[in-house]
């Protein structure tokens, strides 16, 4: 694929139809790859990168690309990537006609720390042997199945399918049954009260509030956020209490509801690896139960949810009526 | 929260009313002399999807035991639709705090018109007293904050 | 020299906290450690490196100040201030260690920072060797030697056990009420473990990173250099580099109105936030190419130049795990030396 | 001031003066009635509103002033729109003083002196202005370069008119940007007024405003033949600790808070362009 991907990219360079190239820059140990723009070919041959590592959701760098006088850039997305970019496109922050989208099959991206998780340290290199990953270490190789190294959000994958693209390269797939995408939060849902403010106070705990998980979502692109608004009395760079934590990640949550398109970019930044995707799904699967089912990223003329109503809606006493404990 | 002279609880609940419906409500109670608990705090907003989910976090941060927003009745928001999308809002809110385990009971939103002034004062009183049941927010507190 | 089984570190810990507060990572998850406070029992990571670095001890991400509480008009200043209890923080690797050597010039020089000086002066570092270094490891080349380090008691690990060395006068005090739990070895041992370590190292694939382009003086040679627009161009602008980082010291200074008082108190900033020089009359630094000039010109030219040449990074790889978009400061260490060779 | 430099005192602000539309300038004493510190021209101190934030701002009395301490504040910002709304008897927090003085018992003496001012950033120098009268024997000449967008913004005009143009050996140049009825004086923006006024080439220059105007006045006193070196200046960026520790105001490896505010124009020179 990544031969396939330099070729196009290439070609479209060569011919005009692009100036530049959004893909992924090598890295030092061949999972630290960098999203990076390219402009020639010589480039594209010495530091283009595509493996089981680029995980990483371009499409928001699109915001900025786009809106350069400097030709058309050429993206490459996954279906996660093309979810993300087409909800940019339906709220005005992009500009399609600036950008030419190759649609890129995706089977799932590794987390190098389930692998370090895995008990393999000392990582200098890792290569692709048919299931398996073999991971060079300076204390020797070691093989593991790249389906237990999967990330969380690859194994609970919506969709094989690209909502928006100019080409295709491979086979376009298919969308995927939503049950194990909302298993964990299932999970917790039917815990009690108590098991589950135990669990959230654990993990929110461990915030440092780096703003990573904000920065990175391709859905917040507020040009001043709120959190970052003095006057707000919320300090955005410290979880100076309990409280704040809270109050950051459900704001955080709340403000993404009915954009987010689960492409699980929090998780895979959270330097304390919170499960933040738990905290989107939700509100996706509450989305889904209480006001039908609605795909962010979508272009099936479904109105968001949050900017929509009907007459006939549950009260917000439905929640209390749930039945749970 | 409070504690009077017998160490019994005594709530603080913060209660955002539109100014067109549920405000006049609770002027209504007041001149027909129904009483509801004193330890609730109106806070008038021009509409309830004015309510953005921060205040309702902000109230409990700021001391509030229970937290309830009243707005027109459906169909008849002075804006035309603004309670449809309060309440998806709200619903949706709430749904998150009882998924992060904050009790269930502390947030309300009902549906109080200006004819109805007995209704504003039942329904204060009923929600001050599940709230009292429930005890001092102690999962949605800001510790800073603690009196 | 003294020696620790390791089927005695248990007692040994559970003795020392009867004395001091004593702080051990503690596995959060497979390869993930946090510091916890030690209680008889709990188990003590294996693992490499804490995902936050240890300068939370002395530098805590948020920090009271000062508070004032108006009485009739007037402004009442209250000291929130109190003598700090006496602990220890286990398991320090040498990274860390030096770390706290960087803290010290920043915040123990004139003005002394008092907060910073009475938790300094309440802790002692008990650090232990490196034996299975990680890929992102490059203390080497800021001159640290993972086999070696600093600290008030140095625990060089074997096999079965640790080889104890105290440093300092506080480290002598911290092992004389437990010596029970020692016994002599020869040095044989702690020899050949620091040798296996330094050999490891030298196999690393950031081994052999040089620092020759950069140190004091270099701002002009490297203020103005091209490959910042490419090496910043990812960047989101979080602060996690900053935030695991043990030698980034940069504060805020906020105020929190509790309704009673209000609460000065500084939490960590960090350079690459937008907001982090914005002024009312503007901003000096405008994109995220200037905020991430900013980072490693202070690590790599701007701390030397200030502090006899150290440079304010110790190679802890922190970064380098934690970056959303993996970029850091070795990649630009790379770039801009290949960038210095060809010109 | 002592170690405990985080921690503020509590003053008294004693008189409020209304300067500009957008200017006051606040007169501050301790509860006692003294003034709050030492300092030396040119040096500032961090002033707070418990609740609304901190902010650093030169000292604009001068240190031969025994009795009191002043600031000059412009309304940009908020705290500053906080600090606009006291009034005489209330109370803020200081402390300081912060940075590196102007070198008025080392450089300056004896010297002839340029003082060149626009809007706001004559609050700085006047603090040496007075300090050079108070000490009149240990300088040459002064002249003083002032400009501001009207009349009605400079600041200290009274001070101006009555004390500076009375002084011996003090000569006062007034600008404003545009024409306004009542004003018969120059109109024209200062780094040309200084160029028509075409000074003596001699003279050490002391220059503070917004940056933009420093930069076309220092252009324009190279032409004039002036030497980096004959210039001083002062610098202003985002400051939280100003103890140099909270690593937000430095230009290259130099503080704002403790290298400066005070620059020679030379050092500057060597330092990044990032200001």
């Amino acid at each position: 694929m990544q031969e396939m991907m330099k070729k196009r990219a290439k070609t479209l360079l060569a011919d005009g139809t692009v100036s530049r190239v959004i893909g992924w820059r090598r890295g030092e140990f061949s999972y630290d790859v960098t999203p990076a723009v390219f402009e020639t070919a010589e480039e594209i041959d010495r530091d283009f990168v595509f493996d089981a590592f680029c995980g990483a959701n371009v499409s928001k760098y699109l915001i900025r690309e786009s809106a350069k006088e400097d030709g058309r850039i050429l993206a490459f997305l996954k279906p996660c990537d093309a979810f993300s970019f087409n909800q940019l496109l339906a709220e005005h922050r992009v500009r399609r006609e600036n950008v030419y989208l190759i649609g890129i099959p995706c089977a799932g991206k590794a987390d190098i720390d389930r692998i370090k998780k895995a008990g393999i340290d000392g990582v200098t290199g890792i290569a692709e042997d048919g299931e398996d990953f073999v991971v060079s270490t300076v204390y020797g190789d070691e093989r593991v199945k790249q389906a237990d190294v999967l990330a969380e959000r690859c194994l609970a994958c919506k969709s094989k399918r690209h909502p928006v693209y100019d080409e295709l390269l491979g086979e376009e797939g298919e969308d995927l049954p939503d049950d194990v995408r909302f298993a964990g939060v299932a999970k917790l849902e039917a815990m009690t009260a108590e098991e589950r403010f135990d669990f959230w106070r654990s993990e929110l705990s461990k915030c440092i509030r780096c703003n990573a998980c904000r920065n990175v979502c391709p859905a917040c692109t507020c040009e001043n956020c709120v959190f970052d608004n003095p006057a707000s009395g919320i300090s955005q760079k410290a979880a100076a209490d309990p409280f704040e934590e809270n109050m950051y990640h459900i704001i955080r949550a709340f403000h993404v509801a009915g954009r987010c398109t689960d492409c699980g970019e929090c998780s895979r930044v959270c330097p304390e690896h919170i499960p933040l995707h738990l905290l989107n799904r939700k509100f996706i699967k509450d989305i889904d139960e209480l006001y039908g089912t609605y795909r962010a990223g979508e272009d099936d003329g479904t109105k968001n949810p949050l900017t929509s109503y009907t007459e006939g809606d549950a009260e917000a006493s439905v929640v209390r009526e749930r039945g749970r404990a | 929260m409070q504690v009077n002279e017998n160490e019994t609880f005594v709530p603080t609940i913060v209660a955002f009313c539109c100014n067109w419906c549920s405000y006049a409500g609770a002027d209504l109670s007041g001149t027909n002399r129904l009483q509801y608990p004193s330890n609730i705090k109106i806070i008038r907003v021009p509409c309830s999807c004015r309510v953005n989910p921060m205040f309702i976090l902000r109230a409990f941060q700021r001391g509030a035991d229970g937290v309830i927003l009243c707005g027109c009745h459906p169909g008849d928001c002075h804006y035309t639709t603004g309670n449809y999308y309060a309440r998806r809002r709200m619903t949706l809110l709430f749904s998150m705090l009882d998924y992060l385990g904050i009790e269930r009971g502390r947030t309300r939103v009902e549906w109080v018109s200006a004819a109805e002034g007995q209704k504003f004062a039942e329904t204060m009183k009923s929600f001050a007293a599940e709230i009292a049941a429930l005890g001092p927010n102690r999962r949605l507190e800001d510790l800073r904050c603690r009196k | 020299m003294k020696f620790l089984k390791r089927t005695d570190l248990d007692r040994f810990l559970t003795a020392a906290a009867e004395h001091r507060t004593i702080y051990v990572p503690v596995d959060e998850e497979p390869n993930k450690s946090a510091y916890r406070r030690y209680k008889p029992g709990t188990p003590v990571s294996q693992g490499l490196k804490t995902t936050r670095s240890a300068k939370d001890f002395f530098f805590p991400q948020t920090e009271n100040l000062v508070g004032f509480r108006i009485e009739d008009k007037k402004i009442k200043i209250l000291d929130p201030r109190t003598e700090h209890e006496d602990f220890a923080v286990f398991g320090v690797r040498a990274c860390d260690a030096r770390s706290f050597g960087i803290l010290d010039k920043v915040f123990l020089s004139e003005p002394v920072d008092t907060y910073y000086q009475n938790r300094r002066r309440h802790g002692l570092i008990l650090t232990m060797t490196c034996r299975r270094p990680a890929e992102t490891c490059f203390c080497t080349a800021f001159g640290i030697d993972p086999a070696s380090p600093e600290g008030d008691v140095v625990f060089t690990e074997t096999a079965d056990g640790w080889y104890i060395e105290p440093k300092t006068e506080g480290g002598r005090d911290f092992l004389a009420p437990l010596e029970e739990f020692l016994e002599e070895r020869d040095d044989k041992g702690a020899d050949e473990a620091k040798a296996r370590t330094r050999a490891i190292m030298e196999k690393l694939p950031l081994a052999g990173l040089k620092t020759d382009s950069f140190g004091g003086g270099k701002t002009k040679e490297l203020f103005d250099r091209p490959e910042w627009a490419s090496l910043s161009e990812a960047c989101i602008g979080c602060g996690t580099c900053t935030f695991v980082c043990p030698t980034c010291q940069c504060y805020d200074i906020r105020d929190y109105d509790t309704g009673r008082e209000v609460r000065r108190f500084r939490c960590w900033d960090s350079c690459m936030y937008s907001d982090f020089t914005k002024m009312a009359g503007g901003n000096p630094r405008l994109t995220q190419k200037e905020r991430f000039r900013q980072r490693f010109m202070h690590k790599l030219v701007y701390f030397p130049e200030n502090n006899g040449g150290e440079f304010g990074c110790v190679g802890c790889g922190r970064c380098l795990a934690s970056c959303p978009i993996h970029m850091n400061i070795v990649k630009v260490m790379k770039t801009l030396s290949e960038g210095q060779d060809e010109q | 001031m002592n170690s405990e430099t985080l921690i503020p005192h509590a003053v008294v602000v004693e008189d409020v003066r209304i300067d500009t539309p957008d200017v006051k300038t606040f007169r501050v004493l301790t509860r006692e009635g003294e003034k709050p510190f030492d300092h030396l021209p040119g040096q500032c101190a961090m002033i707070s509103i418990p609740g609304v934030g901190e902010g650093m701002f030169s000292i604009t009395s001068s240190p031969t002033n025994r009795t009191y301490m002043e600031f000059s504040i412009k309304k940009c910002g908020h705290l500053t729109n906080w600090l606009h709304m006291l009034e005489p008897g209330m109370e803020v927090t200081v402390r300081g003083p912060y940075g590196r003085p102007f070198p008025v018992e080392e450089d300056l003496l004896g010297k002839d002196l340029l003082f060149i001012a626009g809007g706001i950033g004559l609050a700085p120098l006047r603090a040496v202005i007075n300090y050079v009268r108070d000490n009149r024997e240990n300088y040459g000449d002064v002249q003083i370069i002032y400009g501001a967008r009207s009349k009605d913004d400079l600041v200290d005009y009274a001070e101006i008119l009555d004390e500076w143009q009375t002084s011996p050996g003090v000569e006062v140049d007034l600008t404003i940007d545009r024409e306004q009825t009542g004003w018969d004086g120059h109109v024209g923006f200062v780094p040309n007024y200084v160029k028509e006024l075409n000074p003596d080439r001699g003279k050490t220059v002391l220059v503070c405003g917004p940056p933009i105007m420093i930069k076309f006045t220092v252009a324009g006193l190279t032409e004039l033949g002036f030497a980096p070196e004959q210039i001083w200046t002062t610098m202003e960026l985002r400051m939280k600790c100003g103890i140099g520790k909270c690593g937000r105001c430095n230009i290259g490896a130099k503080y704002v808070c403790k290298d400066g505010p005070v620059f020679r124009y030379d050092e500057l020179g060597e330092l990044p362009d990032e200001y």
